[in-house]
């Protein structure tokens, strides 16, 4: 499918939390911004939501614990039990040093696959790298997008001067128009 | 530069530096300080990439050599039946913690001194482990049966023997290892990224693009990555503090007098954060000067570090005293042979002595402040560190193993060439690995620093004055 | 400037990390599969002998008894093979002029050994004894399948550990009267059978290690 | 057919199976050992320690099937059931029975024959190591003559006489023997004009001719120790040296053990000894005093006087003595000594006796065996017979005759059968100089060593294991040596070769004998099969001498030798190498010698306070100068050592062909002279500042006051007889998991009666293929001894009490090398064993550092892979040979045990007490060592385990040992007592 919407670049966050004001108010709801480190302002103006991360890493924690301790189990004293040192086939205290490691490893490996998977990385292409300058975007500019469908950006095609001098007043460097598969 | 840093250190005209960032360079200036120098190698580079390169090659023929031959190469014996090799092992998953510790404990403790070392902390971290991991690999007798220690569905039907710590050791270190690879990963990605967009050829731009994985910066993706990026310093730090309890009971669950101490886990993930730090001293003094780090370096760093380096020597120092009180309380005749009469009498006495010296003494400088700031004392006083925190591994696992229960069958053990060959191997090895980062890694991490400028600058003056100046 | 990558590589990076997902689980899984197949264990695998023997004529044809040439097996760890002297105490009379039996005729006469390929190996660590196995009755067939329907002479079982722990598990199933050791053909009337049989020699064959590797 | 047909058929098939060796190929072994059956080919496989792995990854590997190699024709015997043949072994002439274990036609282990005098089961360290000797890879192959090979026949032709031709200036030497057989050839050659000489270096000569001074006529002293309650040992090792040792041993300890209530009055045995370094005699005797070995002629002097004082009717013949008696020198502590022994002899009349060693003088012998007349002991625990031979207790003076006959060109022919004399003979005689004139120089021996360099024709003799023979034990008691195995690089026997000059060309050996004994006995054919299966001919001891006590010491004229206080030197046999025969022996090389725990050479062992006034340490190399002659030799100070004298082991420095002798240790024959044999004066010890480096296995002998090695006083025991308890109960535990299996294999070794032979230590070398590490191995750390002996010292450097304490895997019930194993290499079986499966093993070491006995042995290298071949026939197949880098330990040689159980189960007989017995057990000459299930409350072990003196090393621990120590009782006496 096409991505489309618009994209401006602003040199400080505080022009980019003003101009996301400013897209909120123009009534465009899919808003994304686009900065070198987190300005965490801007978060509840777009409406990013409470990550779920946490609640996956849970899972993988006890999944990893539980999986682990049975293996243990199932080794010494179920498949082939044999005395070793006159300890019992089911040394439980022996058996909690894995259990424990391989929660954390599984666990870890979860909340890293979660944030690859939540923050949609391992996508090389992206419509707003289209945009020219963008690569500032890393370093030290700070871009706004709305994402919008075709009949609303034809619409600002059309009458594109309204929303940008909203926009360049907020004191945005350049204003884009932005178009492309995803 | 020694001006900037001894005018700082230089106590009463000016107050030791509590900035963790000096100056107000732009955004766009701070990143191409911190990020252009990719572009430009040094001179010495070559140079030493091909030392540590042959240093390299050396470990590898010392270690086709003990495969094809046999552990006989080395001078282990019985009763000594580990030496040198698990000697290494510790010392470097020690060194290993550091790097953790600094991003994983200090992030969760908001220290803001932490921002500009950590990625440096957690590449040594990396390197560090993977030496480490090399040893209990090769002093199998049969290393390439190592797999035999992985619960796999074997036509023989048998299986690994859970109670040994051995077995805990595997899965702790490469545990470890993993951890810290992906914490380290998660908190790149962003600079990798800065580093894709300013570099200034096109493939360039393109390898680094892959690695940054298509990192935009956006709302989203930044809120996922604080959230994961904290989920892992959580789970990180327990870890820290369990691998290497875990390594330290590869001795505590033994008999051998020596070994057999309840305080062992404590006591060696103190020594291990001791040593960490002081090879993070041992490693960014000279790259500071080298890269020009000063900003982002500056002496509240070194002051901050100098006391970690106070309260885990003490911790070590307790754990000394008590092991040798314990030993006299417990009236245990081998325990006091071990404490009071081998370590301290014994043929290593030598070596016992050093480490006390370099342990104990050593940390005690920086009562004074402007030791906790001077390059040349810190640099000094963390390689003796090392050097301590080495000598401690070889007493406890050497002088227990070579006088244990029954005199008849002490024997002494001497270090084969190989043995210290593998020894100045990995450390060659490690530098080299390590080379290889400064390199070609964002070893500062940028995006954070910017972060971080605008956070202290928030606290200096209200963020509407900011809105008010444009 | 345009993105450095195009669209497409979106689906590249997809597709290459579930090809390696797919490679690191698949390759593990065919190892585990392959040590358990014949060809790892060398099951199943017809041996050229230097001399044409067809265990289906003497045993089927001929009716000999496995214990008349493997006499080992009753008394000791080792059934072995039969000397060519023993081949000879039939073949002077019969095909006593054959070619095919030459070599062994040469062999009786001047003692030099005729070399027959292994057909099951143990490794040398393990201390396998054919009469603990043969006098508690566990038949020839158990271990070696149909010989008599062999024309050429093949491992029957893997051999690996755990196919001798199956056994020494659960010995009840390969249990047989004394008199039935060589039967080819004797199937059990059921496990109430191989019970008894166990209950009545006391068997009970060895897991620990010492059991078997010395 | 008869037993004996029986028997020699089954050899045939035997010789077959093995296959000669032709001289031509060297070490190309006929088929069926190149490519061995069935069963031999797995034997072989097992020893490609690479085997190992390549099976351990047979998981995943596919290995090469090989081959499966059929008999041509069948043999009688059953192949992979091992076999047992009764033999004799020859040491110093006298022979001692033995049964051998062979495997497809190979020897793999000896044992003691019971039917045997001088054996009675057991077997010492020499025994043990000559089946290594049979497969030594550099004993001479073929017959040379002068640097060319040659053939027997070509010999043959060389030395065969016509029968009726005279044998003048045809001269044999050759060692001493009591073998009928050879005797009767000797004495028909004799006849004919050939001279007989006799030459060994560790000549018993002495103690016939003091016998002779003492009672009048040659004979032959057996001592019988289970009838002696008081036991003096003059210089004389004779519980771990010399004929019989193993039965005086056994005898010794029979008088030794105490019962479990610790009760004095049953009669234990008190063991007095003098001696100038410590023995294994002197290390277990209640008391040792040091003494130079020329000083002991006084303190048996003293006590004669004392004991003839302390008689109430002194017997007829004392006058003679006393008079001489007065002039016996008087040392303090000495004569209060030997008053004390004498109260005792005294006190035990007619149960006391006095033994002297081969090394001292024939008059202190003399004066030994006036004591033994004084208190009875003669017709009591001493006996007098026949000397089995008269070509025993050969002296010096037959060599030197040899010689002077060579010099005066009478010798025309010399044939030298055995020995080594040019290595061996006193340094004055300059043996290998003189005998060079003779025309035709022949020489029959087992190596090319330095005898052979003077001889133009080289003969490879056979080894006792290759060769028909008969021998007599010192008792007289005959048996028969059988062959085990085909002549491996075609051996001869001294018969076969001595047989051709009887102008009947070559016979056989077999042949040869039975000749001899048709002639010599009626009915013979009727006897040997009996005498070849049980080992020994029936009635065949000496008769008892009969004598004139009247007659007692009238040819004794005793002087005292002047008295030299300068530093003395003595010579010793030394305990690896014996009088340098052994030498080539990996085995007893790297033996821990009892007291030093010397291995890979000898010293000039000295005592602290002498080395002290010298300013010598240990490894100091210094110049030994005695006489003219000089030796480099490094010092080794040893605890218990007499001052102002020095000790010397004979049989090393060789410089023959022998790959492992050659450059081991230092040549004390080269300060050996025919006047001073045994001791020399003004011997200089001059330092070269030179340092060595010695083997040695026990760097520490203090026991540091820790409870390990536990002893006792018989009094203290009877006081406290609970006093070991508390180290023999069972710790609590929380864990309940118990091995359940009907047999619960255990062990006890009793301290007490343990003497340090180190017997045991090479028979469990030889049962479980326990590779040798060689010299840098040992100073490395790395001694593969599954047994090893602990030896400590306590209390004064000058008179220190010796502990032996042999230390084994103690198969722990909770064993801490178990649960920290990670792959479950080392776990318990159900029977009790704490099992090691090599084939498991990674080689992490942890078990090892965890055992507190350190009792685990390392693989650090592949020991096997090079090993010729020759020696890997020596491997016990039923005991797999271990690869590089995995661990190894004592088994309780569970290969006997499974066995066992499979042979009991196969057969429907129950295991009884006894069934099974390790290899030290068998070995053992003191039975000290007792195997058995504890499951059986009655078996032997279970009630020794019950016994008040059982404890267990570092109990403390908790690891609740299956082995379990019997703690030393002392039996000293109370005039002696501090």
């Amino acid at each position: 499918m096409i991505t489309r919407g618009i994209i401006a670049e602003y040199g400080t966050p505080e022009e980019l939390v003003a101009a996301v004001r400013e897209l909120r108010a123009y009534g465009l709801g899919d808003l994304d911004t686009f900065t070198p480190y987190p300005v965490r302002e801007v978060e509840p103006l777009i409406g990013v939501r409470r990550s779920p991360i946490p609640r996956w890493v849970l899972a993988g924690g006890l999944l990893g614990a539980a999986l682990a301790y049975l293996i243990e189990w199932w080794c010494a004293a179920v498949s082939y039990p044999v005395i070793v040192g006159g300890r019992p086939y089911h040394s439980a205290p022996a058996f909690v040093p894995i259990a424990f490691e391989t929660a954390i490893l599984v666990a870890s490996l979860t909340a890293f696959v979660a944030v690859i998977v939540y923050a949609r990385l391992l996508r090389l292409y992206d419509p707003v790298f289209e945009t020219p300058g963008f690569e500032r975007a890393s370093v030290d500019r700070f871009w706004v997008a709305a994402f919008v469908d075709a009949t609303v950006f034809r619409e600002l095609e059309a009458d594109a001067a309204g929303l940008r001098g909203k926009l360049e007043s907020a004191g945005a460097m350049r204003v884009v128009l932005f178009a492309g598969p995803s | 530069m020694t001006a900037l840093v001894s005018s700082h250190a230089s106590g009463e005209e000016t107050p030791v530096e509590t900035r963790v960032l000096l100056g107000n360079p732009t955004d766009g200036a701070l990143t191409h300080e911190l990020v252009d120098r990719l572009w430009s190698p040094g001179r010495a580079f070559p140079a030493l990439l091909a030392l540590t390169g042959t240093g390299s090659v050396g470990l590898f023929v010392a270690v086709v050599y003990t495969m094809t031959t046999g552990i006989g190469v080395w001078g282990n014996n019985i009763p000594v039946g580990w030496a040198l090799g698990i000697v290494n092992f510790v010392w470097w998953i020690g060194i290993g913690h550091a790097g953790t510790f600094i991003s994983a404990i200090l992030y969760l403790l908001e220290q803001k001194w932490r921002t500009s070392i950590n990625r440096f902390a957690e590449g040594m971290t990396l390197f560090a482990v993977v030496q480490a991991g090399l040893f209990p690999l090769l002093h199998l007798g049969r290393p390439w049966f190592f797999y035999w220690l992985v619960p796999y569905p074997s036509t023989m039907g048998v299986w690994p023997q859970f109670r040994s710590a051995l077995p805990w050791d595997v899965v702790a270190v490469s545990t470890y290892l993993t951890v810290s690879l992906l914490f380290f990963y998660l908190g790149l990605i962003p600079d990798l990224a800065v580093v894709r967009d300013t570099a200034p050829e096109r493939w360039r731009q393109r390898v680094y693009g892959v690695f940054a994985l298509g990192w935009r910066g956006s709302a989203r993706a930044w809120h996922h990555h604080r959230i994961g990026y904290l989920l892992l310093a959580g789970l990180a730090t327990p870890l820290v503090l369990s691998v290497h309890s875990i390594v330290s009971m590869d001795f505590a669950i033994s008999q051998l007098p020596g070994w057999h101490s309840t305080i062992f886990p404590p006591f060696f993930v103190a020594g291990a954060i001791y040593s960490g730090f002081a090879m993070v001293l041992t490693l960014i003094i000279p790259s500071r000067r080298i890269f020009h780090l000063e900003r982002v370096v500056t002496a509240k760093h070194f002051d901050s570090m100098a006391k970690m380096l106070m309260v885990t020597g003490w911790i070590v120092t307790y754990s000394y005293a008590v092991e040798i009180f314990i030993a006299w309380y417990s009236g245990d005749p081998y325990e006091r042979y071990v404490h009071l009469v081998n370590r301290p009498t014994g043929p290593y006495a030598f070596i016992f002595w050093t480490m006390l010296a370099c342990n104990c003494l050593t940390p005690q400088l920086f009562w004074v402040k402007r030791f906790r700031t001077n390059e040349a004392v810190l640099f000094v006083a963390a390689i003796l560190i090392n050097v301590g925190m080495w000598t401690e591994r070889f007493i406890l696992i050497v002088t227990s193993e070579s006088r244990d229960f029954l005199p008849s069958s002490w024997h002494l053990y001497r270090p084969s060439l190989i043995d210290l060959s593998l020894f100045v191997g990995t450390l060659s090895f490690f530098s080299f690995l390590f080379l290889l980062f400064l390199r070609f890694v964002p070893f500062i991490p940028v995006s954070e620093l910017k972060d971080l400028k605008r956070e202290i600058a928030n606290e200096n003056e209200p963020i509407g004055a900011t809105e008010a100046a444009l | 400037m345009p993105a450095l990558f195009s669209p497409a590589s979106n689906s590249l990076v997809r597709l290459a990390l579930a090809l390696a997902v797919l490679a690191g689980g698949g390759g593990l899984l065919f190892l585990l599969g392959w040590a358990r197949s014949p060809y790892a264990s060398g099951q199943d695998e017809l041996i050229e002998q230097p001399i044409l023997f067809d265990h289906r004529h003497h045993v089927r044809d001929d009716g000999i008894d496995c214990l008349y040439c493997h006499d080992g097996a009753r008394t000791s760890a080792y059934a072995g093979v039969p000397a060519a002297s023993l081949c000879m105490s039939c073949h002077n009379q019969v095909w006593n002029g054959s070619a095919l039996l030459e070599p062994v005729r040469r062999s009786a006469f001047s003692n030099e050994p005729i070399r027959w390929e292994r057909v099951n190996r143990l490794p040398d660590f393990v201390y396998f004894n054919h009469s603990a196995h043969v006098t508690r009755g566990v038949g020839c067939v158990t271990c070696h399948g149909r010989v008599d329907e062999m024309a050429k002479v093949f491992a029957a079982a893997p051999l690996t550990m755990q196919w001798c722990l199956d056994c020494h598990r659960n010995p009840s199933p390969s249990l047989r009267p004394q008199d039935r050791i060589t039967d080819m053909e004797w199937t059990s009337t059921g496990t109430a059978l191989g019970n008894a049989l166990r209950e009545e020699r006391r068997i009970n064959p060895p897991t620990e290690c010492s059991g078997c590797h010395r | 057919m008869s037993e004996e047909q029986r028997r020699r058929d089954r050899w045939r098939s035997l010789e077959e199976l093995a296959g000669a060796v032709d001289p031509d190929a060297a070490m190309e072994f006929a088929p069926g050992v190149d490519e061995p059956p069935v069963v031999g080919r797995r034997d072989l496989g097992k020893l490609l320690g690479a085997s190992l792995m390549l099976a351990g990854a047979a998981a995943c590997t596919r290995a090469p099937k090989g081959r499966i190699v059929a008999y041509g024709r069948q043999p009688e015997q059953n192949p992979g059931v091992a076999r047992t043949y009764a033999t004799t072994m020859t040491l110093g002439g006298y022979g001692t029975g033995l049964l051998v274990e062979e495997h497809e036609g190979r020897p793999t282990k000896l044992e003691g024959n019971e039917e045997h005098p001088a054996s009675l089961g057991a077997s010492g360290v020499f025994e043990q190591a000559s089946l290594l000797s049979l497969y030594d890879p550099n004993r001479l192959r073929g017959v040379q003559h002068g640097t060319s090979a040659s053939s027997f026949q070509a010999f043959a032709r060389a030395l065969a006489r016509p029968s009726d031709a005279s044998l003048e200036g045809i001269h044999v030497l050759l060692e001493p023997t009591a073998s009928p057989e050879l005797d009767g050839l000797l004495a028909s050659l004799e006849r004919r004009g050939a001279v007989v000489h006799v030459y060994e270096p560790l000549s018993r000569a002495n103690a016939f001719r003091g016998l002779e001074m003492a009672i009048g006529r040659r004979a032959e002293p057996l001592y019988e120790l289970e009838n002696a309650d008081i036991v003096v040992a003059l210089d004389s090792d004779l519980l771990a040296g010399g004929p019989f040792h193993l039965r005086h041993a056994r005898k010794f300890a029979e008088r030794r053990r105490v019962p479990s209530d610790g009760r004095s009055d049953v009669g234990m045995n008190r063991l007095y000894a003098v001696e100038p370094a410590l023995t294994v005699t002197g290390s277990v005797a209640d008391h040792r005093l040091r003494s130079r070995r020329s000083d002991i002629i006084h303190v048996a002097a003293a006590v004669l006087r004392e004991t003839l004082a302390l008689l109430s009717s002194p017997p007829a013949w004392a006058l003679r003595v006393l008079p001489s008696l007065a002039s016996a020198r008087e040392a303090p502590d000495a004569t209060r000594w030997a008053l004390a022994v004498a109260r005792d002899l005294v006190g035990h009349r007619g149960r006391a006796l006095v033994a002297v060693g081969d090394a001292q003088p024939p008059r202190v012998h003399a004066l030994g065996h006036l004591i033994n007349a004084a208190v009875g002991a003669i017709g009591g625990p001493v006996r007098y017979v026949e000397p089995a031979s008269r070509r025993l207790g050969a002296h010096t003076g037959d060599l030197a005759s040899l010689l002077a006959e060579v010099d005066r060109g009478k010798v025309d022919t010399l044939v030298i059968v055995g020995g080594n004399p040019s290595y061996t003979a006193p340094a004055d005689l300059e043996f290998a100089r003189r005998v060079g004139t003779v025309r035709e120089r022949m020489y029959v021996t087992e190596y090319a060593n330095e005898t052979s360099r003077i001889a133009r024709w080289l003969v490879p003799a056979a080894h006792y294991l290759e060769s028909w023979g008969d021998a007599r034990a010192k008792d007289g008691t005959i048996s028969f040596v059988q062959p085990m195995i085909e002549p491996l690089y075609g051996g001869k026997t001294s018969s076969e070769v001595l047989s051709l000059l009887q102008g009947e060309g070559a016979t056989g050996g077999r042949e040869l004998l039975l000749r001899h004994w048709r002639a010599a006995r009626d009915g013979f054919d009727d006897l040997f099969p009996e005498a070849l299966k049980r080992g020994v001919l029936g009635e065949s001891a000496s008769d008892e001498v009969s004598f004139d006590e009247h007659k007692f010491a009238s040819s004794l004229d005793l002087v005292f030798p002047s008295d030299d206080r300068r530093l003395e030197l003595a010579f010793q046999p030394d305990a690896h190498a014996r009088d340098g025969a052994f030498a080539n022996n990996a085995w007893l090389l790297e033996l821990p010698d009892p007291i030093t725990k010397l291995t890979w050479g000898n010293a000039a062992c000295l005592s602290t306070m002498t080395a002290r006034r010298l300013a010598l340490r240990t490894e100091d190399i210094v110049d030994v100068r005695v006489g003219g002659l000089s030796l480099k030799a490094p010092v080794l100070i040893v605890p218990g050592h007499a001052d102002d004298c020095v000790t010397l082991s004979l049989g090393f420095g060789r410089e023959g062909d022998e790959e492992l002798a050659r450059g081991v240790g230092v040549n004390a024959y080269a300060l050996r002279t025919q006047a001073a044999p045994w001791a020399a004066h003004g011997v200089d010890l001059v330092p070269t500042g030179e340092r060595a480096s010695f083997a040695i296995t026990q760097e520490h002998s203090a026991m540091e006051d820790r409870p390990i090695a536990l002893a006792a006083t018989i009094d203290e025991l009877v006081r406290d007889p609970r006093r070991f308890a508390d180290r023999n109960r069972v710790t609590p535990t929380l864990y309940q998991v118990k091995p359940g299996a009907t047999q619960q294999w255990a062990m006890t070794i009793d301290l007490n009666i343990c003497t340090g032979c180190s017997a045991c230590v090479v028979a469990c070398q030889a049962e479980n293929n326990v590779p040798v590490v060689g010299k840098e191995g040992v100073l490395k750390g790395r001694a593969m001894h599954w047994l090893r002996i602990d030896r400590y010292f306590e209390g004064s450097a000058d008179a220190p009490a010796v502990h032996h304490q042999p230390m084994a895997c103690q198969h722990c019930e909770k064993a801490p090398c178990e649960y920290v194993c990670p792959v479950g290499a080392t776990v318990h079986s159900d029977d009790g064993l704490n099992e090691m499966v090599y084939n498991r093993c990674v080689g992490t070491r942890f078990c090892s550092n965890n055992c507190p006995y350190k009792v685990r042995r390392f693989n650090w290298f592949d020991y096997n892979r090079d090993k010729p071949e020759t020696l890997r026939m020596a491997m016990n197949p039923d005991v797999t040979v271990r690869a590089r880098g995995v661990m190894e330990k004592c088994t309780y040689c569970v290969q006997r045990i499974r066995e066992t159980e499979i042979r009991s189960h196969t057969h429907g007989v129950p295991i009884r007490d006894g069934d099974v017995r390790t290899a030290c057990e068998q070995a053992c000459p003191t039975r000290a060592i007792t195997f058995g299930s504890i499951a059986d409350p009655t078996s032997r072990v279970s009630s020794l385990r019950r016994d008040s003196r059982a404890y267990a090393v570092l109990h403390e621990l908790g690891t609740e040992p299956r082995t379990r120590y019997l703690a030393r009782i002392r039996n000293p006496s109370p005039d002696l007592l501090p």
